[in-house]
């Protein structure tokens, strides 16, 4: 560790379920103000280092530092305190809420009242929740969701269910974003509208690194792309120089044949 | 305490102990392919009892054919069980289908004491005799038909799992549903499988005990929840641990309530369930895999 | 829109409360006591909808924390000579001192721990009732326990009683809504849906579910030390694992995840019996069969029944008079 | 217009129906709380049937006072709570005079403060002595004391030349009430209890409590309790080859209960009883003779059950009231209480009823008979 520490930086990370490793001493790291992106086949292992990353798995072995702390090992919830949120591959979203309410709750840790400010309804109480609303509101028509915020979440089509799954993660405004296929089940209008929905997210001053299967997409907007495959780090650089690594040529076409 | 009282602990609780284990058995089989818990398997337990009693009384059938007829009664019941209240069910949260579970299991109750009324009832045991002594204990011969029919339970369902399509079918249910559906294996099926076997083993724990210790309309809920806490202790999900898990609460009632205090015997069995849960809630054979949040 | 929520659900609250007011003055006397129970049993509904409607957890030994609380004040008005407002507050401390020692270990795992925790403490806390016999005197109940009586004043009839209930219900409803439409209600109903997605958005979900399971024991242990000083006397079977059930039931029939849900589960599951007579020995059979008939086709329970009746009468006066909605909502009004 | 047609013929067959009610006379209204359901049904339902059977034998002979008589009978499911809102609707609601039950001691005690407020008289079926100890003015009470059978017991082990007792007893009401007197009587009869055991009354299996007694001294088993638990207990008895007498209480003084345990097991087994068990061997000149032979034809002619000394006490509470209501001339419950309270030498299924102001139970220990269980029948000591 010399010089300036990486704004995020995931080291060794192993993970193992019964006998099968999932990932096996991965190490990246990644740069403010970025938009870094994970590839790589099917089962290479993408989902489980945002699980470990976010707390959900406890790693086997390995550190992960971000902003000059150790997340290692903290539960999923003191992890997003740290600033770091996601979104998830097979939509989260609440379905037991309204379109708004889901963002509202996005928002959960910019909450300054306590139980007593909502049991008694103190004036800290409403004003809060008032301020909660029309950020979220702001959030929703920031990622393109204009339409009945009252709907139920569940009535929304998917393409608009991922985009609510997104505001709702920038509503707890993150310094990191984690985004898990955001493109996944996208048309192309949509795909498009996504990549230039987190060109404005970087503009915000948020790092974001996402798991996609969409190369035009991750090639149009990543700064970096680290490839996986088979629970380990297979190549990292730009995404010109990763196109042009052979073992990654041969592992897509592996895949493909 | 002398050896023979200590003996006599032992040889009670199993013989207790095996009918907790085989509705820890039921327990184990319905939560491996829906997972859900059954809460409607202790009265299996009494309905096994309880229509064999009656297929005495007011069918006049003979002992060897009344106990037959009740389990395969039972067996299905517990296939209608599914048919009726579970598979409507589908893919609705499992909170609902264990409030449904414990709605079935107040039908299934309420209904045999309104059709066979409150009283409690004898059934008469497999074959005739006295106690046999044992080192100074006493056995019942009744005590050895409920040993070997829960070991023979036990045999069978090693065959079944290790030796037939159907038994690799519902343990790959019981690994992973969605990849098991998409493997082709019919997960209803499945379902109304376990649900049949469950009834089964759950009428024969009943159709064995009945003789040793009575049966009425609501016997069902102490057994279910004895059972029930057996199969954690086993570990929910693994059918071997379940019936160990049964044979270990028995024998420990049956020494608690010797040496320690009768009152509390009921006691145990929780005790042990909630120390599980605080300690090692994957029970004492399952794999050390709770998921924590 | 949410301006009008909130206004619609004060006119809602003062509809309660004057419903509350009014019901012992219009109903006959002899329906107090009914009244009473139910009031008892919205409280403690109330709070198993916190854990089990918003949250998703299920208890099945609610009726435990009912009955500590029962017993604790009890005993300590009657055996030690407490005061019974220190009775009482002494009853739901150690409610909800238990459920914590019972609900912090198992609501770190996922999946139906609770359940399985609950049910085994539910009945070991039956036992004890029974067992205990030099404290709680056993099988037989605890007699001679005081009625409620404080500020001088001792509520010895069952409308002074009623009251207090009712009042109780009320101030504990209107906690339990602001409760529901913060950030913590937020919280729990995330919880319900996804555990990962709200871990993920910095929500503990164990510390709060924690939290709820405690606040519920906290309802059932209001209600408890209620019913104490109001029958006066104790004993075990009022608090096994079948009254447990009751409780379930009554949310479930109410409606999961609503309030008013809860309140008017327990009130028609108290009353209804009154009515129903004549099918004594079948009520059993009613309690399993509003339990699998609930889940399956009205998951709302009484709400979203009540949300489909007006849904309902108001196509249908549409329908009737089309002159009346056509002026009313002009192009709306046709849809086919 | 049919419509209308239609109404006032309503309206005039309401009249007609009001009126009617108006000129025969109102029947007398008995309350009756029973725990027909629930843990104590046992208790409950031989007491609701005994009582709807009485009910019509009554009205059959011409009711009371030249009124029928009508029995509303509430459940409260064995749950004191349900007892307290029954109380209400049977004092407030329909307006009983008097309220015969209910089955349970909880359930009692849970609701003497309402009838003392109502001014109803009760006379209970359940049999802890605290509900009549200290008298309460408008609560009476119809079975015997545990107090009695356990004197009997102990007079007859005492007499056996026993000195040393087991107890094993159940964690219900009933059982803990007899716990309470057989060890708090046990000294002043000059007997000892060496061993004190208690079983739940679902428990399946009395094995470990009987090896324990047997490594006692105990020369004797005192059981309390209702079937099943009893009934497990004489069986295991005979497993393990116990020879030490065995005493029950009068809890399963019914067939039921040797049904349950098998002839062979119950054989030789002791307990204090009412005579309605052995009605047969009742001397012929005794003044329950009559009374004990038709009640258990007609209770199982009707019913098809073994009859219970349980729905003797429902028998007995009915028949007091319907006594007291005659010898009174009244059916005002103030009336009816005070009449209940001049009951003297009354004989009913249970024993002689003798209330004063200050026994509201009224019984003596002839109450109870030594029953010995023989060759799957009941056997009247001397």
């Amino acid at each position: 560790m010399s010089g300036s520490e990486p704004f995020f930086a995931g080291e060794g990370i192993t993970l193992r379920f019964g006998g099968v490793t999932a990932l096996r001493d991965v190490a990246f790291s990644v740069s403010k103000g970025t938009v870094h992106a994970m590839i790589g086949p099917n089962g290479a292992g993408k989902t489980s280092l945002f699980n470990v990353i976010t707390g959900l798995y406890e790693p086997d072995a390995g550190a992960i530092r971000f902003s000059g702390k150790s997340l290692t090992g903290l539960p999923p919830h003191a992890v997003a305190q740290s600033g770091i949120v996601r979104t998830f591959q097979n939509l989260e979203i609440f379905t037991n809420m309204s379109v708004l309410e889901n963002v509202v709750t996005g928002a959960h840790l910019s909450v300054k009242y306590g139980p007593l400010d909502f049991f008694l309804r103190t004036p800290r109480y409403f004003r809060e929740e008032r301020r909660l609303r029309e950020e979220a509101r702001a959030e929703l028509s920031f990622v393109g969701l204009d339409a009945d915020v009252s709907l139920p979440a569940a009535q929304l089509p998917f393409g608009s269910q991922r985009m609510l799954e997104i505001a709702r993660a920038l509503a707890a405004h993150p310094r990191l974003l984690l985004l898990d296929e955001p493109a996944a089940g996208l048309n192309i209008r949509e795909t498009s509208a996504l990549g230039e929905l987190i060109r404005r997210i970087v503009a915000r001053g948020v790092t974001v690194v996402m798991v996609e299967h969409d190369m035009a997409l991750v090639m149009d907007i990543s700064d970096r792309v680290t490839v996986l495959n088979y629970g380990e780090v297979l190549a990292d650089g730009t995404p010109a120089e990763v196109q042009r690594n052979p073992a990654v040529v041969a592992a897509y076409l592996g895949e493909e044949a | 305490m002398p050896f023979s009282s200590f003996l006599q602990f032992i040889v009670s609780g199993v013989t207790v102990g095996a009918t907790y284990g085989l509705t820890a058995l039921g327990f184990t089989m319905i939560f491996n392919t829906t997972g859900i818990i059954n809460f409607a398997q202790g009265e299996f337990v009494m309905l096994g009892g309880m229509l064999a009693v009656f297929s005495m009384k007011w069918g006049g059938l003979p002992l060897p054919v009344a106990v037959p007829l009740s389990v395969l009664l039972v067996t299905a019941m517990g296939v209608g069980v599914d048919r009726l209240t579970i598979r409507p069910m589908r893919g609705k949260p499992a909170v609902s289908l264990v409030i449904v579970t414990i709605g079935v299991s107040i039908l299934l109750r309420g209904g045999a004491m309104l059709i066979f009324g409150k009283d409690t009832h004898a059934l008469p045991p497999f074959s005739e005799g006295a106690a046999i002594p044992l080192g100074g204990a006493s056995l019942l011969p009744q005590s050895i038909w409920v040993v070997g029919i829960t070991l023979a339970v036990l045999v069978a369902m090693k065959v079944f799992f290790d030796r037939t399509i159907t038994g690799k079918a519902m343990l790959a249910c019981a690994c992973d549903r969605k990849a098991a559906s998409l493997m082709g294996i019919n997960v209803d099926v499945m379902v109304t499988v376990s649900f049949a076997f469950s009834a089964l083993v759950g009428a024969l724990g009943g159709v064995i005990l009945a003789p040793i210790t009575l049966t009425a309309y609501d016997v069902g809920i102490l057994l279910g929840l004895k059972g029930f806490a057996a199969c954690i202790l086993g570990g929910l999900g693994n059918p071997f641990g379940a019936v160990a898990g049964g044979l270990i609460i028995g024998v420990l009632e049956s020494l608690g309530a010797g040496f320690l205090s009768s009152g509390y015997k009921d006691a145990i069995a929780f005790v042990i369930l909630l120390a599980l849960l605080f300690l090692r809630p994957s029970g004492l054979f399952g794999k050390a895999s709770a998921d924590r949040v | 829109m949410s301006s009008n929520r909130g206004k619609g659900s004060a006119a809602g609250l003062a509809a309660f409360a004057a419903i509350i007011a009014a019901a012992p003055f219009l109903l006959p006397d002899y329906y107090q006591s009914v009244l009473i129970v139910a009031g008892l049993f919205a409280i403690l509904s109330m709070g198993l909808n916190l854990l089990m409607g918003y949250a998703g957890q299920i208890s099945l030994g609610h009726a435990a924390f009912y009955g500590l609380s029962a017993y604790a004040s009890g005993i300590l008005t009657t055996t030690f000579h407490w005061p019974v407002p220190a009775g009482i507050a002494a009853g739901v401390v150690l409610s909800g001192v238990t459920a914590a020692l019972i609900g912090i270990p198992t609501l770190k795992l996922k999946g139906h721990y609770l359940a399985m925790g609950t049910l085994g403490f539910g009945v070991i806390v039956y036992i004890v009732f029974n067992e205990a016999v030099g404290l709680t005197a056993g099988p037989s109940g605890l007699t001679g326990i005081p009625r409620l009586s404080a500020f001088g004043k001792t509520f010895s009839t069952d409308r002074e009683y009623y009251f207090v209930v009712w009042g109780t219900a009320f101030v504990l409803f209107v906690l339990a809504r602001n409760l529901v439409r913060s950030r913590m209600g937020r919280a729990l109903r995330a919880i319900h849906t996804s555990e990962s997605a709200a871990s993920v958005l910095g929500i503990d979900v164990a510390r709060y579910k924690a939290f709820v399971f405690v606040l519920s024991a906290v309802y059932a242990g209001i209600a408890g030390a209620l019913y104490a000083h109001f029958v006066t006397f104790v004993s075990p079977g009022s608090f096994s694992f079948h009254a447990s059930i009751q409780i379930v039931t009554m949310v479930v029939l109410g409606g999961m995840a609503s309030l008013w849900g809860a309140v008017a589960g327990a009130v028609f599951l108290t009353v209804l019996p009154e009515w129903l007579r004549a099918i004594e020995d079948y009520d059993i059979l009613v309690y399993g069969a509003i339990l699998v008939l609930t889940m399956r086709f009205l998951p709302g329970g009484l709400a979203e029944g009540a949300e489909r009746a007006r849904g309902t009468l108001v196509s249908a006066f549409r329908r009737k008079s089309p002159a009346s909605a056509a002026a009313a909502s002009g192009a709306e009004g046709r849809k086919p | 217009m049919e419509g209308m047609k239609l109404f006032s013929a309503a309206l005039l067959g309401g009249a007609l129906l009001l009126g009617g009610g108006a000129f025969a006379a109102e029947p007398i209204r008995i309350g009756a709380i029973f725990s027909v359901t629930g843990p104590a049904a046992f208790l409950g339902e031989p007491e609701r049937n005994t009582a709807k059977m009485l009910e019509d034998e009554i009205n059959k002979g011409g009711g009371l006072l030249g009124r029928k008589i009508e029995v509303v009978v509430y459940d409260d499911e064995s749950d004191p709570t349900k007892a307290v809102t029954a109380v209400d609707r049977l004092i407030k609601k329909d307006k009983v005079v008097a309220i015969i039950g209910p089955s349970t001691t909880g359930s009692t005690l849970a609701i003497a403060p309402k009838v003392e407020e109502g001014k109803v008289p009760l006379v209970s079926c359940a049999a802890a002595i605290d509900i009549v100890s200290p008298v309460r003015r408008f609560v009476f009470k119809t079975p015997q004391s545990d107090v009695l059978a356990v004197k009997q017991i102990y007079r007859h082990a005492k007499k056996n030349g026993i000195s040393k007792v087991a107890i094993l007893t159940a964690s219900d009401a009933f059982g803990s009430a007899g716990r309470k007197e057989l060890k708090e009587l046990a000294e002043k009869s000059g007997v000892a209890v060496v061993a004190d055991e208690v079983f739940g009354p679902k428990d399946t299996d009395m094995n470990a409590q009987l090896t324990k007694i047997k490594g006692t001294a105990a020369q004797a088993i005192v059981c309390w309790g209702t079937n099943p638990g009893p009934a497990v207990i004489a069986r295991n008895r005979k497993q393990l080859g116990i020879s030490m007498p065995l005493y029950m209480s009068h809890g399963v003084a019914s067939n039921k209960f040797i049904e349950l345990a098998g002839k062979e097991n119950a054989e030789g087994i002791l307990l204090p009883a009412g005579r309605l068990i052995v009605d047969e061997q009742v001397a012929e000149k005794h003044p329950q003779k009559k009374l004990l032979t038709k009640y258990a034809k007609e209770y199982e002619a009707r019913f098809k059950t073994p009859v219970s000394s349980f729905g003797g006490y429902a028998f007995d509470a009915l028949s007091l009231v319907a006594q007291a209501i005659k010898s009174g001339k009244s059916a005002e419950p103030a009336a009816i209480r005070d009449s209940l309270e001049k009951t003297k030498g009354f004989w009913a299924t249970t024993g002689e009823f003798t209330f004063t102001p200050s026994d509201h139970n009224g019984l003596t220990e002839d109450a109870f008979v030594m029953v010995r269980i023989t060759k799957g029948g009941w056997e009247m000591l001397k």
